[in-house]
């Protein structure tokens, strides 16, 4: 039992250094993104600046780091599914036989895909 | 060997390969169901209680069950790489060139089908849908030049024997199915999308066009014709309907 | 053999001593969080949704097989908004079907195959108290009855129910009335089905007995292990998209709804959020839904399998007297089936526009889960080779569930390959193919299951000549309800139909079916009176029997019959496999699981 | 009756039941979230047009540290129970509770700001994604601080009757928080940023 107490002595340290961590990658990411960057590069870079937060969150917070093999088993399968999940964009238009139609803009909207006013 | 099914008559080209794969996959279907049906009803006759009134712990030996479970395999996989990925392409890769095309659009909604030809000079007029209108069911605007020609029918397809089809679809409101079961033909219209389908219709008559997706309460109405018509009979049908345009 | 010295130290505050805490009647039979009551619960209230789809059901086969002619009993009834002068309106039709499919999937198969049968019989097997977590399994069944409250509920409201087919798609079921409420409905149901596979699982994983490791289950405990993975993990999108498709009609966005649509040549900005007046924007996507939908709904059909496969598996294994042949393959075989299913959803959607990469990948997928399947009937049909058959009520449904299954898997096949589908895509092929699966492949396996744990459950046994009667007039009849469907749909009839098909010369030759499909389902209806007066009358008057009255050997049939509350009166423990039946040597002809080893 | 495992582990599987189902019902989560994140996407590479810069990055900049700062106190408030200090558990549970407060109350004043400027769900397909994602999130909020509250008030009982369990309560509320804190992480640079 002693250990345990030292254990989560060391943890508590850790943890106020992610909340560091997650807060200058939180400055980081918004400094970034000031500087108006290309679209492609600047999601990139905002995916891999939030991965990393969440892994850190997931690993330290959560204790994903040290889990049972039941809890990785059942985020495994989630993860293999979740996948799956994230490639029903591509599936829906990459491979699609038909065009979209660019309709005539309806008077008094900017934009049918997004932004149109309501009124 | 196919009329055991009571499939519709084919009218189309590819409506034989279609035929074929599924007399084939009946045939599977029917080998596997009457394998395992009399094994089945064998094993119930014999192994009831009055004739084997103590069980065997072992039970079936052999590896009959994995064998056959292998042809399964194989059988499914000739199925689809022999004939069904291929037959599959020809449909939505192998389109016809428009210029060797009848070209036709088909814009479906609630409850019809609206039919537009381009005219003599095969070019499509421009559609606007703040001109639609009961008169004008796709709005298509009769002051663009390649509109002047466009003839417009609701519900009537006619059609050229023998002759690629090209048809582009699209849908006014909700989804319908442009569903051609003598040619063998089903495609869904997806407002928003502009969808290809083709197909060579090779028998004179006439067909249905049967709407494959409901669509609300007149969906079981939503039933248009096709004519397929010889070369001469078909121009004589564009002629026929240019004089309307002139009045 | 692994832990059956190490585990289990605290599963030894068992049952008996509660004897004292008594219940009020409403928290123990209302408010329960006994697994029993709950599963019981599920099992009537589902029980009556079936009743109630299926009298949907049969209306709709008046109209298709006299379409036109004002519907006998009931028809003034209906309404004049649905059926003036009892002829029934296209809309209503259209009601009718959406409701059918949904009742009969989310409120009546679902929560009879896992929460009646999952919930009553599972803790049971596995040797435990009580589910995992108790008030949450009460509060699925209560979420579950609101859903189905809710469901009803749109029968009355103006416009009536959800007529847009259980499928829902985009731009229909957005401009249709009667959708916010099936929409509701769902938000409840997905709810209820996410807090009970929770529960499942951890019950599964964390309260088995000593002794009873991961291959000594019964396999309709795998099976409800599989099936509520796929509950957890399928239903979260439809819930996404249903939050969405209820933005789009209420809060006026446009998830599903692209730009550009003029209905009844009016053009609209957006025809969402009629009620509430506000405009879309357009730019959405309704194939969006059809993906997230069958993304869930393809997994959900397993869901409505593998219980069914789990019932016959035990029925079939107690009533040959012998082992399951191939238990491991079996195990297996679900796992993959399970995996699988989530990655075969677009078979669905050949018809939306698909190019040769898609349709190639998911007729692959498609035709490789159609292998575990027969691998899984193939090893119940060798289970019967050797055998000592006894021809039970219970293992007559079992037994029937084989081919009619089998029909209805191997018409999936054809619709499995994209250019057949072509051809069989929305006709009443389709509609054949899924019923012969849900119909006399899972209804007879849940069929079989009510027989078999029904001592169990009450302390007596069902009749058994009622029961055949029950058996062998739904079997004729059923199977006239659902082939000539078959032949429908290859003659090119479409699904959906409110008039039958009449309208098309095509169909002229396949009308005749419709009448005796009518007939054919009419008479099936008449056949489940046996089981009915059967069922209720069995409560009370039926023979009473002591724990183990079909000698079977898994551990529920070592607790008493019902079981009172905490299940066994001493700590159950597992010393072999779950099918011991005619072991060579043994003095009789079933070893139960929990019977200790002879020293 | 007594469930076994609900307080001590499984010697097999390591786990005792909460901790278990805890981990499944955030595996349900991601799938949830999954969707909508996927339907994003989807609706973004369609659209013609998709705003940015439309969000005040600075109130979204500030909810992000909020709620990353309400993680923080929540697994000290665990961490204190497992060191025994009862007074700087309620300490610091107190504060994610006020944590996830303030996060609302931000979250109220930029949906008012919203509405004023009639930017109904309606108005965009971007604005519609907002709010449900947000909105969404927010009920996440709402229930993490539902279950705080109760652990705050008629809750704590708990530990003195029940110690161990009380303090795996703590640590499951603490998981589904650090989940919901996660989704957010996610939120801000897709919403606000890109
Ligand atoms: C429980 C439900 C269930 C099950 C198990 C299945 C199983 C399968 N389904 Fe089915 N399906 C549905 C329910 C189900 N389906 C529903 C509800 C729909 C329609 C939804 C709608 O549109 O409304 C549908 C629709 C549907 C479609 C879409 C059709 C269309 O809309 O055009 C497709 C296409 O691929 C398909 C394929 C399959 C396949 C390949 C299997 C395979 O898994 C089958 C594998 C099984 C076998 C191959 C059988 C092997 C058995 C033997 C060999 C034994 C024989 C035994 C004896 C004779 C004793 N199904
Ligand atoms: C689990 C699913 C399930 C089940 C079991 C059934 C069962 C039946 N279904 Fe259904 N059906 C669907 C799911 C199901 N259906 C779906 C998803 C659709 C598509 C909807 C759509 O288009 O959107 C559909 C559509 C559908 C159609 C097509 C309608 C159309 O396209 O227009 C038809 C047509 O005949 C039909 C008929 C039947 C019949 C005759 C039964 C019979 O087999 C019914 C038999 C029922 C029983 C035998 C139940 C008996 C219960 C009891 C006796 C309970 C006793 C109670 C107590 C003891 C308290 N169904
Ligand atoms: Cu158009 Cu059905
Ligand atoms: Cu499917």
């Amino acid at each position: 039992m002693h250990s345990e107490a030292d254990d989560i002595k060391k943890h508590v340290r850790t943890y106020w250094m992610i909340g560091g961590a997650l807060y200058v990658f939180t400055v980081i990411t918004v400094a970034v993104n000031q500087i108006h960057l290309a679209l492609p590069f600047a999601v990139t870079l905002a995916l891999i600046v939030a991965s990393m937060k969440g892994y850190m969150v997931a690993s330290v917070f959560m204790h994903l780091n040290h889990e049972k093999k039941w809890i990785y088993g059942s985020l495994l399968l989630t993860v293999a599914f979740f996948i799956v999940l994230m490639s029903i964009p591509l599936f829906t238009v990459m491979d699609s036989i038909g065009t979209d139609i660019v309709q005539e803009v309806p008077a008094g909207s900017a934009h049918p895909g997004a932004g149109a006013p309501a009124h | 060997m196919l009329n055991y099914l009571g499939l519709p008559i084919a009218a189309s080209e590819h409506a034989g390969e279609i035929d074929h794969m599924i007399s084939l996959v009946h045939w599977l279907m029917l080998l596997m169901f009457v394998g395992w049906g009399l094994f089945f009803i064998y094993v119930l006759f014999r192994f009831r209680k009055g004739a084997n009134p103590r069980a065997d712990y072992v039970g079936a030996k052999g590896k009959l069950s994995k064998g056959t479970e292998i042809a399964i395999v194989v059988a499914e996989v000739v199925l689809l790489v022999g004939y069904a990925i291929p037959a599959w392409a020809r449909r939505v890769q192998q389109f016809p060139a428009e210029s060797e095309a009848t070209v036709v659009r088909v814009i479906a909604e609630q409850f019809a089908w609206n039919i537009h030809y381009p005219g003599a000079d095969g070019r499509f007029g421009r559609t606007d849908i703040n001109r639609v209108s009961s008169e004008n069911p796709i709005g298509l605007d009769r002051t663009d030049p390649d509109a002047k020609d466009d003839l417009t029918t609701i519900n009537q397809l006619t059609l050229p024997v023998d002759r690629p089809v090209l048809v582009h679809l699209s849908s006014k409101d909700v989804i319908h199915s442009f569903g051609l079961f003598e040619m063998r033909v089903k495609q869904d219209a997806v407002p928003g999308l502009d969808m290809p389908v083709w197909f060579i219709p090779n028998r004179i008559g006439d067909y249905e066009i049967a709407c494959s997706q409901l669509c609300g309460l007149g969906h079981y109405r939503m039933r248009g014709f096709i004519n397929v018509k010889s070369e001469a009979d078909y121009r004589a049908f564009l002629a026929e309907e240019a004089k309307f345009l002139t009045q | 053999m692994d832990n059956v010295a190490t585990l289990g130290t605290a599963a030894h505050e068992h049952a008996h001593d509660h004897a004292h805490e008594e219940l009020g009647f409403w928290r123990k039979y209302v408010f329960s969080q006994d697994h029993k009551v709950i599963g019981i619960q599920y099992a009537f209230t589902s029980l009556l949704f079936l009743l109630f789809g299926f009298g949907l059901m049969m209306v709709m086969r008046y109209q298709l097989a006299y379409p036109g002619s004002p519907i006998p009993l009931i028809g003034n009834w209906l309404g004049s908004a649905n059926a003036p002068g009892g002829i029934m309106l296209p809309e209503f039709y259209n009601q009718l079907g959406a409701m059918h499919g949904t009742i009969m999937v989310f409120l009546g198969v679902v929560p009879l195959a896992v929460g009646g049968f999952g919930n009553f019989v599972m803790p049971l097997q596995i040797g435990a108290p009580d589910m995992a977590f108790p008030k949450l399994n009460m509060m699925s069944y209560w979420v579950y009855f609101v859903g189905g409250v809710v469901m009803l509920v749109s029968f009355f409201m103006t416009g009536g129910a959800a007529q847009s087919g259980w499928t829902s798609y985009p731009p229909l079921a957005v401009i249709s009335p009667g959708q916010t409420m099936w929409l509701i409905g769902m938000i409840f149901l997905i709810t209820s089905s996410l807090l009970g596979s929770v529960n499942f699982i951890v019950t599964i994983v964390q309260l088995r007995a000593r002794g009873l490791t991961w291959m000594r289950l019964p396999f309709f405990v795998w099976a409800q292990f599989v099936t509520s993975f796929l509950l957890l993990l399928a239903f979260p999108p439809l819930e996404a998209a249903g939050v969405m498709q209820l933005m789009d009609r209420v809060a006026g966005t446009s998830f599903f709804m692209p730009s550009g649509l003029v209905v009844s040549n009016q053009v609209a900005t957006s025809l969402t959020g009629v009620a509430t007046g506000a405009v879309g924007s357009g730019g959405g996507n309704p194939l969006l839904w059809q993906h997230l939908f069958w993304f869930l709904a393809h997994p959900e059909v397993y869901v409505l399998i593998l219980p069914a496969m789990g019932i016959v598996s035990e029925v079939i294994a107690n009533n040959t007297r012998k082992p399951l042949w191939g238990y491991r393959a079996l195990v297996y075989s679900v796992g993959f089936l399970g995996f699988m299913s989530f990655i075969v959803w677009a078979h669905h959607m050949f018809m939306t526009g698909m190019g040769t990469t898609m349709s190639a990948f998911f007729q692959t997928t498609t035709m490789i889960i159609s292998i575990p399947s027969v691998v899984i009937l193939t090893a119940l049909l060798l289970s019967l080779w050797g055998a000592s058959i006894r021809f039970t009520t219970p293992m007559l449904f079992a037994l029937a569930f084989l081919p009619m299954f089998g029909i209805g898997g191997l018409t999936g096949l054809p619709l499995g390959l994209a250019p057949s589908d072509i051809h069989l895509h929305d006709t009443y092929y389709v509609i054949g193919h899924f019923h012969y699966v849900v119909a006399p492949g899972t209804i007879f396996a849940l069929f079989a299951g009510i027989y078999y744990w029904f001592p169990k459950a009450t302390g007596r046994q069902m009749n058994e000549l009622l029961g055949r009667i029950h058996f062998w007039g739904s079997f004729v009849c059923i199977n006239l309800v659902f082939a000539p469907m078959l032949i429908q749909g290859l003659g090119g009839m479409n699904r959906r139909l409110y008039d039958g098909g009449m309208q098309y010369a095509l169909n002229a030759d396949l009308l005749k079916w419709n009448v005796v499909i009518g007939m054919a389902a009419w008479t099936l209806g008449l056949f489940q009176l046996p089981f009915i007066i059967n069922f209720i009358m069995s409560i009370k008057w039926g023979k009473p029997v002591d724990n183990n009255p079909w000698e079977a050997t898994t551990l529920e049939w070592s607790a008493p019959s019902p079981p009172g509350h905490g299940n066994f009166l001493t700590e159950p423990v597992v010393y072999r496999g779950p099918y011991e039946y005619s072991v060579p040597g043994a003095a009789q002809d079933f070893t139960p699981q929990f019977e200790p080893e002879r020293a | 009756m007594n469930i076994p495992y609900t307080v001590e582990v499984r010697p097999d599987t390591g786990l005792a039941n909460g901790k278990l189902g805890i981990w499944l019902f955030l595996a349900s989560e991601v799938m949830l979230f999954g969707a909508l994140f996927s339907s994003y996407i989807i609706l973004r590479t369609g659209s013609i047009h998709w705003p940015q810069g439309e969000l005040n990055v600075w109130l979204g900049m500030v909810n992000t540290f909020i709620l990353i700062g309400s993680s923080v106190t929540m697994v000290m408030a665990w961490a204190s129970l497992k060191l025994n200090d009862w007074g700087k558990h309620r300490l610091y549970l107190i504060l994610t509770f006020a944590l996830a407060g303030i996060f609302l109350v931000n979250k109220y004043i930029e949906y008012a700001d919203h509405i004023t400027r009639g930017e109904y769900p309606s108005h965009s397909t971007f604005v519609a994604m907002y709010f449900t994602l947000t909105g969404l999130h927010g009920l996440h909020i709402l229930g993490g601080m539902v279950v705080m509250a109760y652990f705050i008030g008629p809750g704590k009982k708990m530990y003195q009757t029940n110690r161990e369990q009380f303090v795996n309560r703590i640590e499951y509320t603490g998981l589904y928080w650090h989940f919901v804190d996660l989704v957010w992480i996610f939120l801000f640079p897709v919403l606000y940023l890109l």
